[in-house]
C-alpha cells in the first residue's frame, strides 16, 4: 500500500529531462521515495536547451521552473547530477544498481553568486549552445539553471589556475582536487528516462552541414532563436552575421531514411514550423520553404499545420531534396524535385535547417548496462527496466510527459509487489 | 612482390583508347613491386551499359566467365581491375553469385556449356584500393623522386569508382583518396566541387550532345579552379573529357585545352619514371605541364 | 488505362530488381539526384509510381529508362534503399524485351545494336569497329559528318596508338564456348523473363 | 499555538558590506517587534543553518524568517520542520538588481532602504500569516471510479488495482472490452516487431480484471451523477433497473470515442450510394467474420480502396487528424492481402501518411505486402459495369486523373470524443456529429455545470498545458484514452496508466490535506465570512477550477479538495471575505502600507510592483542573476497568482502614497501560460474597473499598468520596468504622500 514504506521500495529514475522529471515527482507526490540520476550537471535535460515550445509558442523553462519547485518542496525525491548509472543488478523488486558520480569541483555550498567565473580567465566552447559561442571553463549552463550550482570542466579543473580561482570563492565551495565517487543502492524499479540527442548531420553528407556555414540544424537554430544564445536572438547567418530572412528547412534530415535513421522522429514537423515562426516573427518581410515529404502534425496538432498554412509567407514542397551545393555568394542552393509538379529545382536561400531526428541516447552513450536488458533495432528501450519519454520512442513533449507519469505508475506496480 | 589475378578489360588493350593507363600502370605496378598476372583469354565484362542487350544473365555471364577462367588458373587471389567500369562489374556480378541463389544456380548452367564453374569467393579490387590498402601512403611517398612541386591538379574521381561500392570506405559525396594521392606525388589537389559529377558515361556514344554539357561543366569547374591537369582513375572518364574537348570547344564555343591523366601517370613520373613509362606520349592533349617534371 | 496492378505484378516478378518498387515512398531524391534530370520526362520516382499505377504503355514507351549514365548517385542516396540504377535497366531491358522502345532511340540503338552485338561478336570490344558501326548506323551521309566531327580526335587518337587503325580484330581463343554460354545464358533468361 | 518568530538575516554573499546590519536589525528588533533577531556570515552554511535548529530546538522560536537569497535557492539548507516560514529577498533581488557605484552615497542609501522595506514586509507578512490546519475528512474513500470499460478503462482499473487501491469500473454495454471486441487484428504501435499487426488481446485483459477482486464491476450501467469533491465523490450508477450510490475518491473517464457520421461526409465519398462503400470500421467486422466480400453480391472483395481522411483535417467536419487512422487502414489492406495473396490489389488514397516513430516500419511492411499508396483525393464514386464501385482518383504524384475500380470501398472516418465537454469562452463544440451524443458522462453537481471543460475548439477534454497534460480544470477527474484526444492502442494505454497514477495521486493528497499541481503540498484552503456575503456569486463563477458551489441562499460552498489554492475567489470577491490562512487581502494589504514612502519633497518616488509567483519572480531572480539593473523606487509584492488581485490594494496603495503600481501576470489568452487558467485573465477584467477608483481619489488611471510576463522575459522586462518608471516620474508626485 501506498501508505507502508519499506526500504527498498526506491524508485530509480535514470535521466533528468522533462520526462524523467515527470517520472520522479509524479511518483514522489503519491508518496513514494525516488533516486532522480542524471548526467548532466543541471536537471531539465533537451527541454532546457528550446525556446520554445509548439504549439503554444511558451518557453520550456516556465514548465521546468514549476518541477523545480515541487522538487525543492519534496523531500521524498533526491537528485544526483553529473551521476551515471554504470551497472544494474537483481531483478524488479530488487535491483542494486552501481553509480559513479563524477566530480563536479564545486560543492552544494555554492551560492551562484558568480565571483569564480569572473576570476576564471579561460573559455571553452559552450556545449549548451552547441560550440557556436565561449564560456567561461566554471559556469552554469543558464541563468535558471536548477541547481544553480556552478560546475568546472575537467580539463580546467587540473590547472593552477583553477586553484587560484578556488580561493576566489567567498565560501569555499571550489574543490579542483574533487574525485569521482562511486555508490550502490537497492531500489525496486527502474525507470530509463535517457531521451535523445540530435542525429549527427555531418552523416547526412549530400546536405554538406560542417562543410557549408550556412547549413545548420534545428537544434542549433533553437539556440540561435533564443535571447539567451550565442546571437542573443538574433536570427543571423554563421558566415557573414547576415540576417537570415530567406530561410529553408529540410525535414527528415536523417529520419525515415535506411542510410541514417530508418524511424520518424515525430515532432521535426511540427519544429520546423515552429521555427518557421520564429523567422516569421522576427522579420516581417522573410520567406520561409518547408521542404517534406509527409507533414506529420498528429492529432489535434493538425491545427498548428493549418495555423502555419495561413502563411502566405511560408511556402512547402513536398520534396526530400537530393543535396545541397553553395553558390558563389555562400548561400546553400538546394535542389531536387518537386513530386507535386514534377518540376526541378535548384533554390538559393540565406540559411538551410536542417530538421535532424532523434537519436536515442539509450542507443548510442547511454545503453541500459543489464544483462537482460533489451532493446529495438533503433536502440529505444524495450525491456529489462521501465522507459519513459524518447527513451521508449520519439514523442513530443506532451506524450513524453504522458509517457512518464505511465511509467511513474508502473514503477509503483513494482514497489508495492516489494512492500 | 606482391602478385595479382589481373583483369585489364577492352580498353586497356594494345592500341585501345586507355593504352595510357595500362602502359602507365604496367610501369607503376613494376616501380612499386606488383605483379600482375593477367586472366588468360578473358572477355568484355559488358559495362554497364550491357544491361539493354543481356539483360540479367548474359550480362553476368560475362563477367562469371572471367573470375572461372580466373580460379581456374590463379585460384582464389585478389582480382585487380584498372577500369572503374569493370571492377564495378566484376564486384556486383560476384556478389549477386554469392548472395542469389537462383542467379548462381543460372549462371553456372550458363557457364557449364563453356566447360567452367564459379561459385565466388574472388574478392575484385580496384588497383587503387591496391595502392592504398596494401602499400599504404607513406610507402607511395617514399618513393616520390621526382616531387610534382607546383603542379596543380584537379582530381577527379567520377562516378563508378565512387558509387555504389566507394573506394577504401571513402565518402560518396566528397571522396579524398584521389586529392591524397595526388598530394602523395607532391603535387596540389585543387579545390573541385565537380569531382564526383557524372561526366555522361556512356551516354556519350548515344547521345553525345547531352553528355557533353556535363562534361563541359566538369571541365569549367577545373580550369575554374585553377588546374594545370585533371588527374581520374576512370578510362571512360579520361576519353569522354580528353577526346570531346574538340567537339564541346566547337558546339558550346569553349576554348579547352587542359590535359586528362591517369593517376598512374603521375605516380610513375614522380617516382622518377620516364615520360614514356608514363605513357605521357600517349596523351591526345599533350601534358605539357608535366614537361618540367620529366 | 484506369488502376490495374497486372503490370506492376508483371514488373515485381520479371524485371530486374522490379519488386523493389513497391517501396517507393515517392520522395524524389532520385530525381534531384540525376545527372539527366534536364532530359528526362518522367523522373524514377514518377516512372515507379506509374508502374503501381498500371500506367503499361506510358511507362514502356517512354525514353526515360534509357537516359540513365549509370552514375549510381539514386541508388547510394534513396532513403528506402531501391537499386534504383539497376530498376531503370531492367524496366529498359523489360521494355526492350516486350518490343515497346522506340527502335530509334539512340541509347537503345547503341546498347542493343552496336555494344552488345560488338562485344558478343569476338568477346571483346572493338573500339573502331564500334565506333564505325556507331557513326555509319544511320547511313554513310551522316556517318561521315559525325567522323568529321571527331576527325582530330580520332587522329590524336591514331596517331598517340589509342585507336587501332584496322578495325577487324580476332575473338578470344575460348570464342566457342563463350557462344555457346551466352546462348544459354540467353535461354534461361528469356525463361526468367516469361516466368508465370 | 503562540507564534515564535526569529528573524535570520544573512551577511554572505556582499550582503554585509553592502547594507547597514545594524540599521536592519534595528527595524527587526524595535520596529517590527521581532523578539529574536541575528545574523551571521554565511546563514546557508553548517553553522549558519545550525543556529536556527538551535533556536528551534530550544523552542526559542517556532517561526523563522530568513533574509538572505531568493526563496527559489537553498530550499534544502533552509528545510526546517516547521509550519511558518519567510524569506526576505536580500540579494537577488535587491542587492544583485541595483547598480550601485562605489561610494554613491545616494544609491547606497536607496539600496539600504530597498532592503529595509523588505525586511519590513517580511516581517509583517509573518506576523499576518496562520498556520493552515489541513482540510481533512475521515469519511474519505480512496477508490478510484473508471467510467467506460474498454482498453483505456480496463488499463486503468487494472494499473489502480495493482498499485493496491480498489477501482469501480463502470460500463454502459453488457460486456468489457470495448471498440477492441470487433477488432480481429491489432496494431503493433510501439511494441517491437513493428512491421506485424498483433493477435487482439483483449480477452486476455478483460478476464484478468474481471479476475480482480480489487475492480468491483457495473455493466449495463452509466453514472447519473456526481456530488462531492475529491475524497468524497459520491456517484449514482444506474443500470436499467436499478440506481445505487456509492462514494469513490477520483475518476478516470475513459468512455472512448465514436467515429464520425458518414452519411454527413461530402457526397463524392460515395457513403450511401452503394452497399460496397464501407467506413472502417463496418470493414473491421466484416473481416473480423471472415467476410471480406462485396456487401451488394457476396463475391470476393479482393480489390480493396481505402479513402483516409474520410472528414477527418476538413474544417466543414473534423478539422483535426485522427491521429491512427494511417495505421489501422494499412492494418485492413494486409487482411485483404492476407487472405486473396496474388490476386489482392489494396490502394490507399491519402493526404499525407502519418506513420510516427518506429511505426515507419509498419508503413514499409505494407508496401512489402504490396499495398498501393496514392497521394490524392477521392473525387467522385459511382458503380461500374463489373458490379463493382468506381473511385475517380486525383494522384497528385503523377498528376493523373483515373478511375479505380474496386469490390470495396472503405472510408476511414474519424474518432470523436464521447464526453460531453462545455467551455464558456466557446459556444458549440465542432463536428456536427456532437449533437447526437447521450447524455453527460458524470453529470458533475457543479456550479459549472455537469460538463468537464474543453480545450479550445478541439471539443476534446484535453489539458492545455504542453508540460502537464494531467492538468485539467476539474480537480481529481481525469480524463484517459481517445476520449481525452484521438490516439491509437499503445497510446491509449500508455494515457490510461498516466491517468491512473494522477488518481491514486489525487486520493493520497486529499487524505493529506494537501493539494494538487501546481501547488502541490500547499494545506492551505479558503474560508469566508458568511455575515459579509452579499451572494454576488461572482468566487463561484469565477473559480478556474469550478471548486465553489452554492448553498440554497447562494452562499458559496467551499469544496477544498476541488481547490488548487490559487485564491482566485480571494481576489474576485469584492467584501474582501475569502481568505486563506497563510494568504489574505489584509495581509497583502498590511505589508504594502508597512513600506516607507518617503516625503514629496526627497524626490523619490515609489512604486510597487505585484509580481506572480510562477513566471514573473523567477523572471526577476534571472534579472537578478544577469545583474540588470532596474530603479531603486519600485518595491516587489510577489502573488500566488494575478487572480488573487484586490482592487482593494491599488486603493490601499494609492492612499499609502505609491506614486505607481505595476502588474506583472502571465501570458493569457488562447496561448494562456496561467497555471491556474485564468488568474491573469480575470485580473485584467477586474483592472478594467480600476480607473472608477483612481477616479474617485482624483489620479490618473495610467498610473496603474498590468503587463504580461513570461519566465525568460528577464532581456525585456528591465526595459518595461524602467519606461513605467519614467512614465510615472512624468506625472506630479502621488498628493496623497504622508497622509
Amino acid at each position: 500500500m501506498a501508505d507502508a514504506h519499506a526500504a527498498g521500495q526506491t524508485i530509480l529514475v535514470v535521466g533528468g529531462g522533462i520526462s524523467g522529471l515527470t517520472t520522479a515527482i509524479e511518483a514522489a507526490e503519491t508518496g513514494y521515495d525516488v533516486l532522480l540520476v542524471e548526467k548532466a550537471p543541471h536537471l531539465g535535460g533537451r527541454v532546457a536547451q528550446h525556446n520554445k515550445y509548439f504549439p503554444k509558442l511558451c518557453s520550456p523553462v516556465c514548465g521546468l521552473e514549476i518541477n523545480f519547485q515541487r522538487i525543492k518542496g519534496n523531500p521524498r525525491i533526491r537528485y544526483l547530477t553529473l551521476a551515471e548509472v554504470e551497472e544494474i543488478r537483481g531483478s524488479e523488486g530488487q535491483y542494486t544498481v552501481r553509480i559513479r558520480k563524477h566530480p563536479r569541483f564545486v560543492t552544494e555550498a555554492c551560492t551562484g553568486c558568480g565571483e569564480c567565473a569572473a576570476a576564471c580567465s579561460v573559455t571553452v566552447p559552450d556545449p549548451f549552445n552547441f560550440g557556436m559561442n565561449q564560456v567561461k571553463a566554471i559556469r552554469n549552463n543558464h541563468a535558471m539553471a536548477f541547481p544553480s550550482w556552478y560546475y568546472m570542466d575537467p580539463e580546467y579543473a587540473k590547472s593552477d589556475e583553477a586553484k587560484k580561482v578556488a580561493k576566489s570563492c567567498p565560501v569555499g565551495a571550489i574543490q579542483p582536487d574533487m574525485q569521482a565517487s562511486v555508490i550502490e543502492e537497492q531500489v525496486a524499479s527502474i525507470v530509463w528516462a535517457t531521451g535523445w540527442k540530435p542525429y549527427d548531420a555531418e552523416k547526412i553528407l549530400p546536405y554538406g552541414f560542417g562543410q557549408y556555414p550556412n547549413v545548420t540544424t534545428n537544434m542549433r537554430f533553437e539556440r540561435l532563436a533564443s535571447v539567451y544564445g550565442p546571437t542573443a536572438g538574433k536570427i543571423v547567418r554563421p558566415s557573414d552575421g547576415k540576417e537570415a530572412k530567406n530561410v529553408a528547412f529540410i525535414q527528415c534530415a536523417g529520419s525515415r531514411d535506411h542510410n541514417y535513421l530508418p524511424f520518424c522522429s515525430r515532432v521535426c514537423c511540427l519544429a520546423s514550423m515552429k521555427q518557421a515562426a520564429y523567422v516569421r516573427d522576427q522579420y516581417p518581410d522573410s520567406k520561409v520553404t518547408i521542404f517534406y515529404i509527409d507533414l506529420r502534425a498528429m492529432d489535434r496538432y493538425e491545427a498548428f499545420l493549418q495555423k502555419t498554412r495561413a502563411d502566405a509567407n511560408i511556402s512547402w514542397i513536398k520534396s526530400k531534396p537530393a543535396r545541397i551545393e553553395e553558390d558563389a555568394q555562400g548561400n546553400p542552393v538546394v535542389i531536387g524535385e518537386n513530386t507535386l509538379t514534377g518540376e526541378r529545382y535548384a533554390m538559393p536561400f540565406d540559411l538551410v535547417v536542417l530538421a535532424t531526428g532523434m537519436e536515442p541516447h539509450s542507443a548510442v552513450d547511454a545503453k541500459v548496462p543489464a544483462n537482460d536488458a533489451t532493446s529495438d533495432d533503433y536502440g529505444f528501450v524495450t525491456g529489462g527496466v521501465l522507459a519513459a519519454g524518447c527513451a521508449a520512442a520519439p514523442t513530443d513533449v506532451a506524450s513524453s510527459v504522458q509517457s512518464a507519469t505511465a511509467m511513474a505508475m508502473k514503477a509503483i506496480h513494482a514497489a508495492v509487489k516489494k512492500g | 612482390m606482391k602478385e595479382y589475378t589481373f583483369f585489364p578489360g577492352c580498353s586497356s588493350e594494345h592500341n585501345a583508347s586507355a593504352a595510357n593507363m595500362e602502359n602507365s600502370v604496367q610501369a607503376m605496378c613494376r616501380l612499386l613491386g606488383i605483379k600482375l598476372n593477367e586472366i588468360d583469354d578473358w572477355n568484355c565484362c559488358s559495362a554497364s551499359i550491357g544491361y539493354a542487350g543481356g539483360g540479367q544473365l548474359p550480362r553476368m555471364a560475362l563477367s562469371a566467365r572471367n573470375f572461372a577462367l580466373a580460379q581456374k588458373q590463379k585460384g582464389n587471389a585478389d582480382l585487380v581491375a584498372t577500369c572503374a567500369a569493370c571492377w564495378l562489374a566484376m564486384r556486383e556480378t560476384n556478389e549477386r553469385i554469392e548472395t542469389d541463389d537462383d542467379i548462381k544456380k543460372n549462371i553456372n548452367t550458363a557457364l557449364a556449356e563453356a566447360g567452367l564453374s564459379y561459385d565466388g569467393h574472388i574478392k575484385t579490387r580496384h588497383m587503387v584500393e591496391v595502392l592504398i590498402e596494401d602499400f599504404g601512403w607513406d610507402a607511395l611517398k617514399a618513393k616520390v623522386t621526382k616531387p610534382l612541386k607546383g603542379l596543380k591538379v584537379a582530381g577527379y574521381v567520377g562516378c563508378q569508382t565512387n558509387r555504389p561500392f566507394g573506394v577504401c570506405g571513402d565518402s560518396y559525396e566528397n571522396p579524398t583518396y584521389l586529392d591524397q594521392m595526388i598530394e602523395a606525388t607532391g603535387a596540389t589537389a585543387v579545390p573541385f566541387p565537380m569531382k564526383v559529377a557524372c561526366c555522361g558515361g556512356a551516354l556519350m556514344f548515344s547521345e553525345p550532345d547531352k553528355s557533353c554539357v556535363l562534361t563541359k561543366q566538369i571541365l569549367q569547374s577545373a580550369v575554374d579552379n585553377g588546374a594545370d591537369v585533371i588527374v581520374t582513375p576512370c578510362p571512360v572518364c579520361q576519353l569522354n573529357l580528353e577526346v570531346y574537348q574538340g567537339k564541346i570547344n566547337t558546339t558550346l564555343n569553349t576554348n579547352f585545352n587542359i590535359p586528362i591523366l591517369y593517376y598512374s601517370q603521375l605516380f610513375v613520373l614522380s617516382w622518377g619514371g620516364s615520360w614514356q613509362d608514363a605513357a605521357l606520349h600517349q596523351q591526345v592533349i599533350p601534358a605539357e605541364p608535366l614537361r618540367r617534371f620529366a | 488505362m484506369a488502376y490495374d496492378l497486372t503490370f506492376a505484378k508483371d514488373v515485381y516478378k520479371k524485371s530486374e530488381m522490379g519488386h523493389w518498387i513497391k517501396m517507393c515512398m515517392q520522395c524524389g531524391v532520385c530525381a534531384g539526384s540525376c545527372p539527366l534530370r534536364a532530359h528526362w520526362q518522367h523522373s524514377p520516382r514518377q516512372l515507379f509510381q506509374m508502374v503501381r499505377a498500371g500506367k503499361r504503355d506510358e511507362v514502356l514507351k517512354s525514353s526515360d529508362m534509357w537516359m540513365c549514365t549509370s552514375c549510381y548517385n539514386c541508388i547510394v542516396r534513396c532513403p528506402r534503399n531501391l537499386p534504383i540504377t539497376h530498376i531503370i535497366h531492367g524496366l529498359a531491358r523489360y521494355a526492350e524485351t516486350e518490343k515497346m522502345t522506340d527502335p530509334m532511340q539512340p541509347t537503345r540503338r547503341f546498347a542493343v545494336e552496336v555494344f552488345w552485338k560488338n562485344i558478343t561478336a569476338t568477346g571483346r570490344v572493338g573500339e573502331a569497329m564500334l565506333t564505325m558501326r556507331l557513326y555509319f548506323q544511320d547511313g554513310i551521309g551522316s556517318g561521315i559528318q559525325k567522323a568529321l566531327e571527331m576527325k582530330d580526335s580520332a587522329l590524336g587518337m591514331l596517331k598517340t596508338r589509342r585507336l587501332n587503325p584496322i578495325p577487324f580484330r580476332g575473338k578470344i581463343k575460348g570464342y566457342d564456348g563463350f557462344a555457346k554460354m551466352l546462348a544459354k545464358a540467353a535461354e534461361l533468361e528469356s525463361k526468367l523473363e516469361n516466368k508465370e | 499555538m503562540e507564534k515564535k518568530i526569529g528573524c535570520y538575516i544573512c551577511t554572505g554573499c556582499g550582503l554585509g558590506e553592502a547594507l547597514d546590519l545594524k540599521a536592519l536589525k534595528a527595524i527587526a528588533t524595535k520596529e517590527q517587534k521581532i523578539p529574536v533577531v541575528k545574523d551571521h556570515a554565511l546563514l546557508c552554511g553548517a553553522e549558519g543553518v545550525g543556529l536556527i535548529q538551535k533556536d528551534l530546538t530550544d523552542g526559542v522560536v517556532n517561526s523563522v524568517i530568513i533574509a538572505a537569497c531568493s526563496h527559489r535557492e537553498k530550499s534544502a539548507e533552509f528545510r526546517f520542520d516547521i509550519d511558518l516560514l519567510e524569506r526576505v529577498d536580500l540579494r537577488d533581488k535587491c542587492l544583485w538588481l541595483l547598480d550601485v557605484k562605489e561610494g554613491d552615497e545616494t544609491a547606497e542609501e536607496d539600496r539600504q532602504m530597498m532592503a529595509e522595506d523588505y525586511l519590513r514586509l517580511g516581517c509583517v507578512k509573518m506576523k499576518k500569516m496562520n498556520v493552515p490546519d489541513p482540510f481533512l475528512h475521515s469519511d474519505g474513500s480512496k477508490d478510484v471510479l473508471v467510467v467506460g470499460g474498454g482498453l483505456a478503462g480496463l488499463t486503468a482499473a487494472r494499473d489502480v488495482a495493482k498499485a493496491g487501491y480498489n477501482a469501480v469500473l463502470v460500463e454502459k454495454s453488457a460486456l468489457l472490452g470495448g471498440k477492441l471486441n470487433d477488432m480481429l487484428k491489432v496494431t503493433p504501435d510501439n511494441k517491437p516487431p513493428y512491421r506485424d499487426v498483433a493477435e487482439n488481446f483483449i480477452g486476455a485483459l478483460v478476464s484478468e480484471v474481471e479476475g480482480d477482486n480489487r475492480i468491483k464491476i457495473f455493466k449495463n450501467s452509466v453514472v447519473t451523477k456526481t456530488v462531492g469533491q475529491p475524497g468524497q465523490f459520491d456517484i449514482t450508477i444506474k443500470n436499467d433497473t436499478v440506481s445505487k450510490e456509492l462514494r469513490v475518491g477520483s475518476i478516470v473517464v475513459t468512455t472512448g470515442f465514436t467515429l464520425y457520421d458518414p452519411t454527413k461526409l461530402p457526397g463524392s465519398l460515395g457513403y450511401g450510394s452503394s452497399p460496397d462503400v464501407v467506413t472502417s470500421a463496418e470493414f473491421e467486422r466484416m473481416a473480423k467474420a471472415g467476410q471480406i466480400v462485396r456487401k451488394s453480391d457476396g463475391q470476393p472483395a479482393k480489390r480493396v480502396a481505402f479513402a483516409l481522411c474520410a472528414g477527418q483535417r476538413d474544417p466543414a467536419h473534423l478539422d483535426y487528424c485522427s491521429g491512427a487512422c494511417c495505421i489501422y487502414s494499412m492494418k485492413q489492406a494486409m487482411y485483404v492481402i492476407d487472405q486473396y495473396g496474388q490476386d489482392a490489389s489494396t490502394y490507399l488514397i491519402y493526404q499525407e501518411i502519418r506513420t510516427p516513430g518506429q511505426m515507419e516500419d509498419f508503413y514499409r511492411a505494407a508496401q512489402d505486402k504490396g499495398a498501393v499508396f496514392i497521394k490524392g483525393d477521392v473525387t467522385q464514386v459511382g458503380s461500374n459495369n463489373k458490379g463493382g464501385v468506381a473511385v475517380k482518383v486525383n494522384d497528385h504524384l503523377i498528376r493523373n486523373q483515373e478511375t479505380l475500380d474496386v469490390d470495396l470501398l472503405v472510408l476511414a472516418t474519424g474518432m470523436i470524443s464521447t464526453v460531453d465537454t462545455q467551455d464558456p469562452n466557446v459556444p458549440s463544440p465542432v463536428g456536427s456529429a456532437r449533437d447526437e451524443l447521450p447524455g453527460s458522462v458524470l453529470n458533475l453537481q457543479y456550479r459549472q455545470g455537469p460538463s468537464l471543460p474543453q480545450l479550445g475548439t478541439s471539443a476534446f477534454p484535453d489539458s492545455h498545458f504542453i508540460c502537464f497534460p494531467y492538468e485539467t480544470r476539474r480537480t481529481g477527474i481525469y480524463v484517459a484514452g481517445p476520449a481525452r484526444r484521438p490516439m491509437g492502442i499503445a497510446a491509449t494505454m500508455t494515457d490510461a496508466s498516466g491517468a491512473a497514477l494522477k488518481a491514486i495521486q489525487a486520493v493520497e493528497a486529499v487524505a493529506r490535506g494537501v493539494a494538487v499541481h501546481p501547488r502541490s503540498g500547499d494545506l492551505s484552503f479558503p474560508s469566508y465570512r458568511p455575515e459579509g456575503c452579499t451572494q454576488c456569486k461572482r468566487c463561484t463563477e469565477e473559480c478556474p477550477f469550478g471548486a465553489i458551489n452554492e448553498d440554497d441562499k447562494g452562499n458559496p460552498l467551499f469544496n477544498p479538495a476541488r481547490c488548487r489554492r490559487c485564491s482566485t475567489c480571494m481576489g474576485a470577491c469584492p467584501q474582501k471575505i475569502i481568505s486563506f490562512a497563510n494568504y489574505s487581502v489584509d495581509m497583502i494589504s498590511a505589508m504594502l502600507k508597512e513600506v516607507e514612502i518617503p516625503e514629496e519633497d526627497e524626490e523619490k518616488p515609489r512604486i510597487l510592483v505585484f509580481a506572480c509567483t510562477n513566471d514573473a519572480v523567477p523572471a526577476l531572480d534571472m534579472m537578478g542573476r544577469l545583474r540588470s539593473p532596474i530603479s531603486p523606487y519600485i518595491r516587489i509584492i510577489p502573488l500566488r497568482c494575478m487572480g488573487s488581485l484586490s482592487l482593494v490594494w491599488i486603493a490601499d496603495a494609492m492612499s499609502k502614497g505609491f506614486d505607481g503600481v505595476l502588474l506583472m501576470g502571465c501570458r493569457h489568452g488562447d496561448d494562456y501560460q496561467c497555471h491556474n487558467v485564468r488568474g491573469s485573465a480575470l485580473a485584467e477584467i477586474r483592472l478594467s474597473k480600476v480607473s472608477e477608483t483612481l477616479q474617485r481619489l482624483k489620479l490618473e488611471s495610467n498610473r496603474v499598468k498590468m503587463v504580461e510576463v513570461n519566465i525568460m522575459d528577464a532581456d525585456t522586462l528591465p526595459g518595461v520596468i524602467s519606461d513605467f518608471v519614467e512614465q510615472i516620474g512624468n506625472l506630479n508626485p502621488n498628493p496623497y504622500k504622508g497622509f
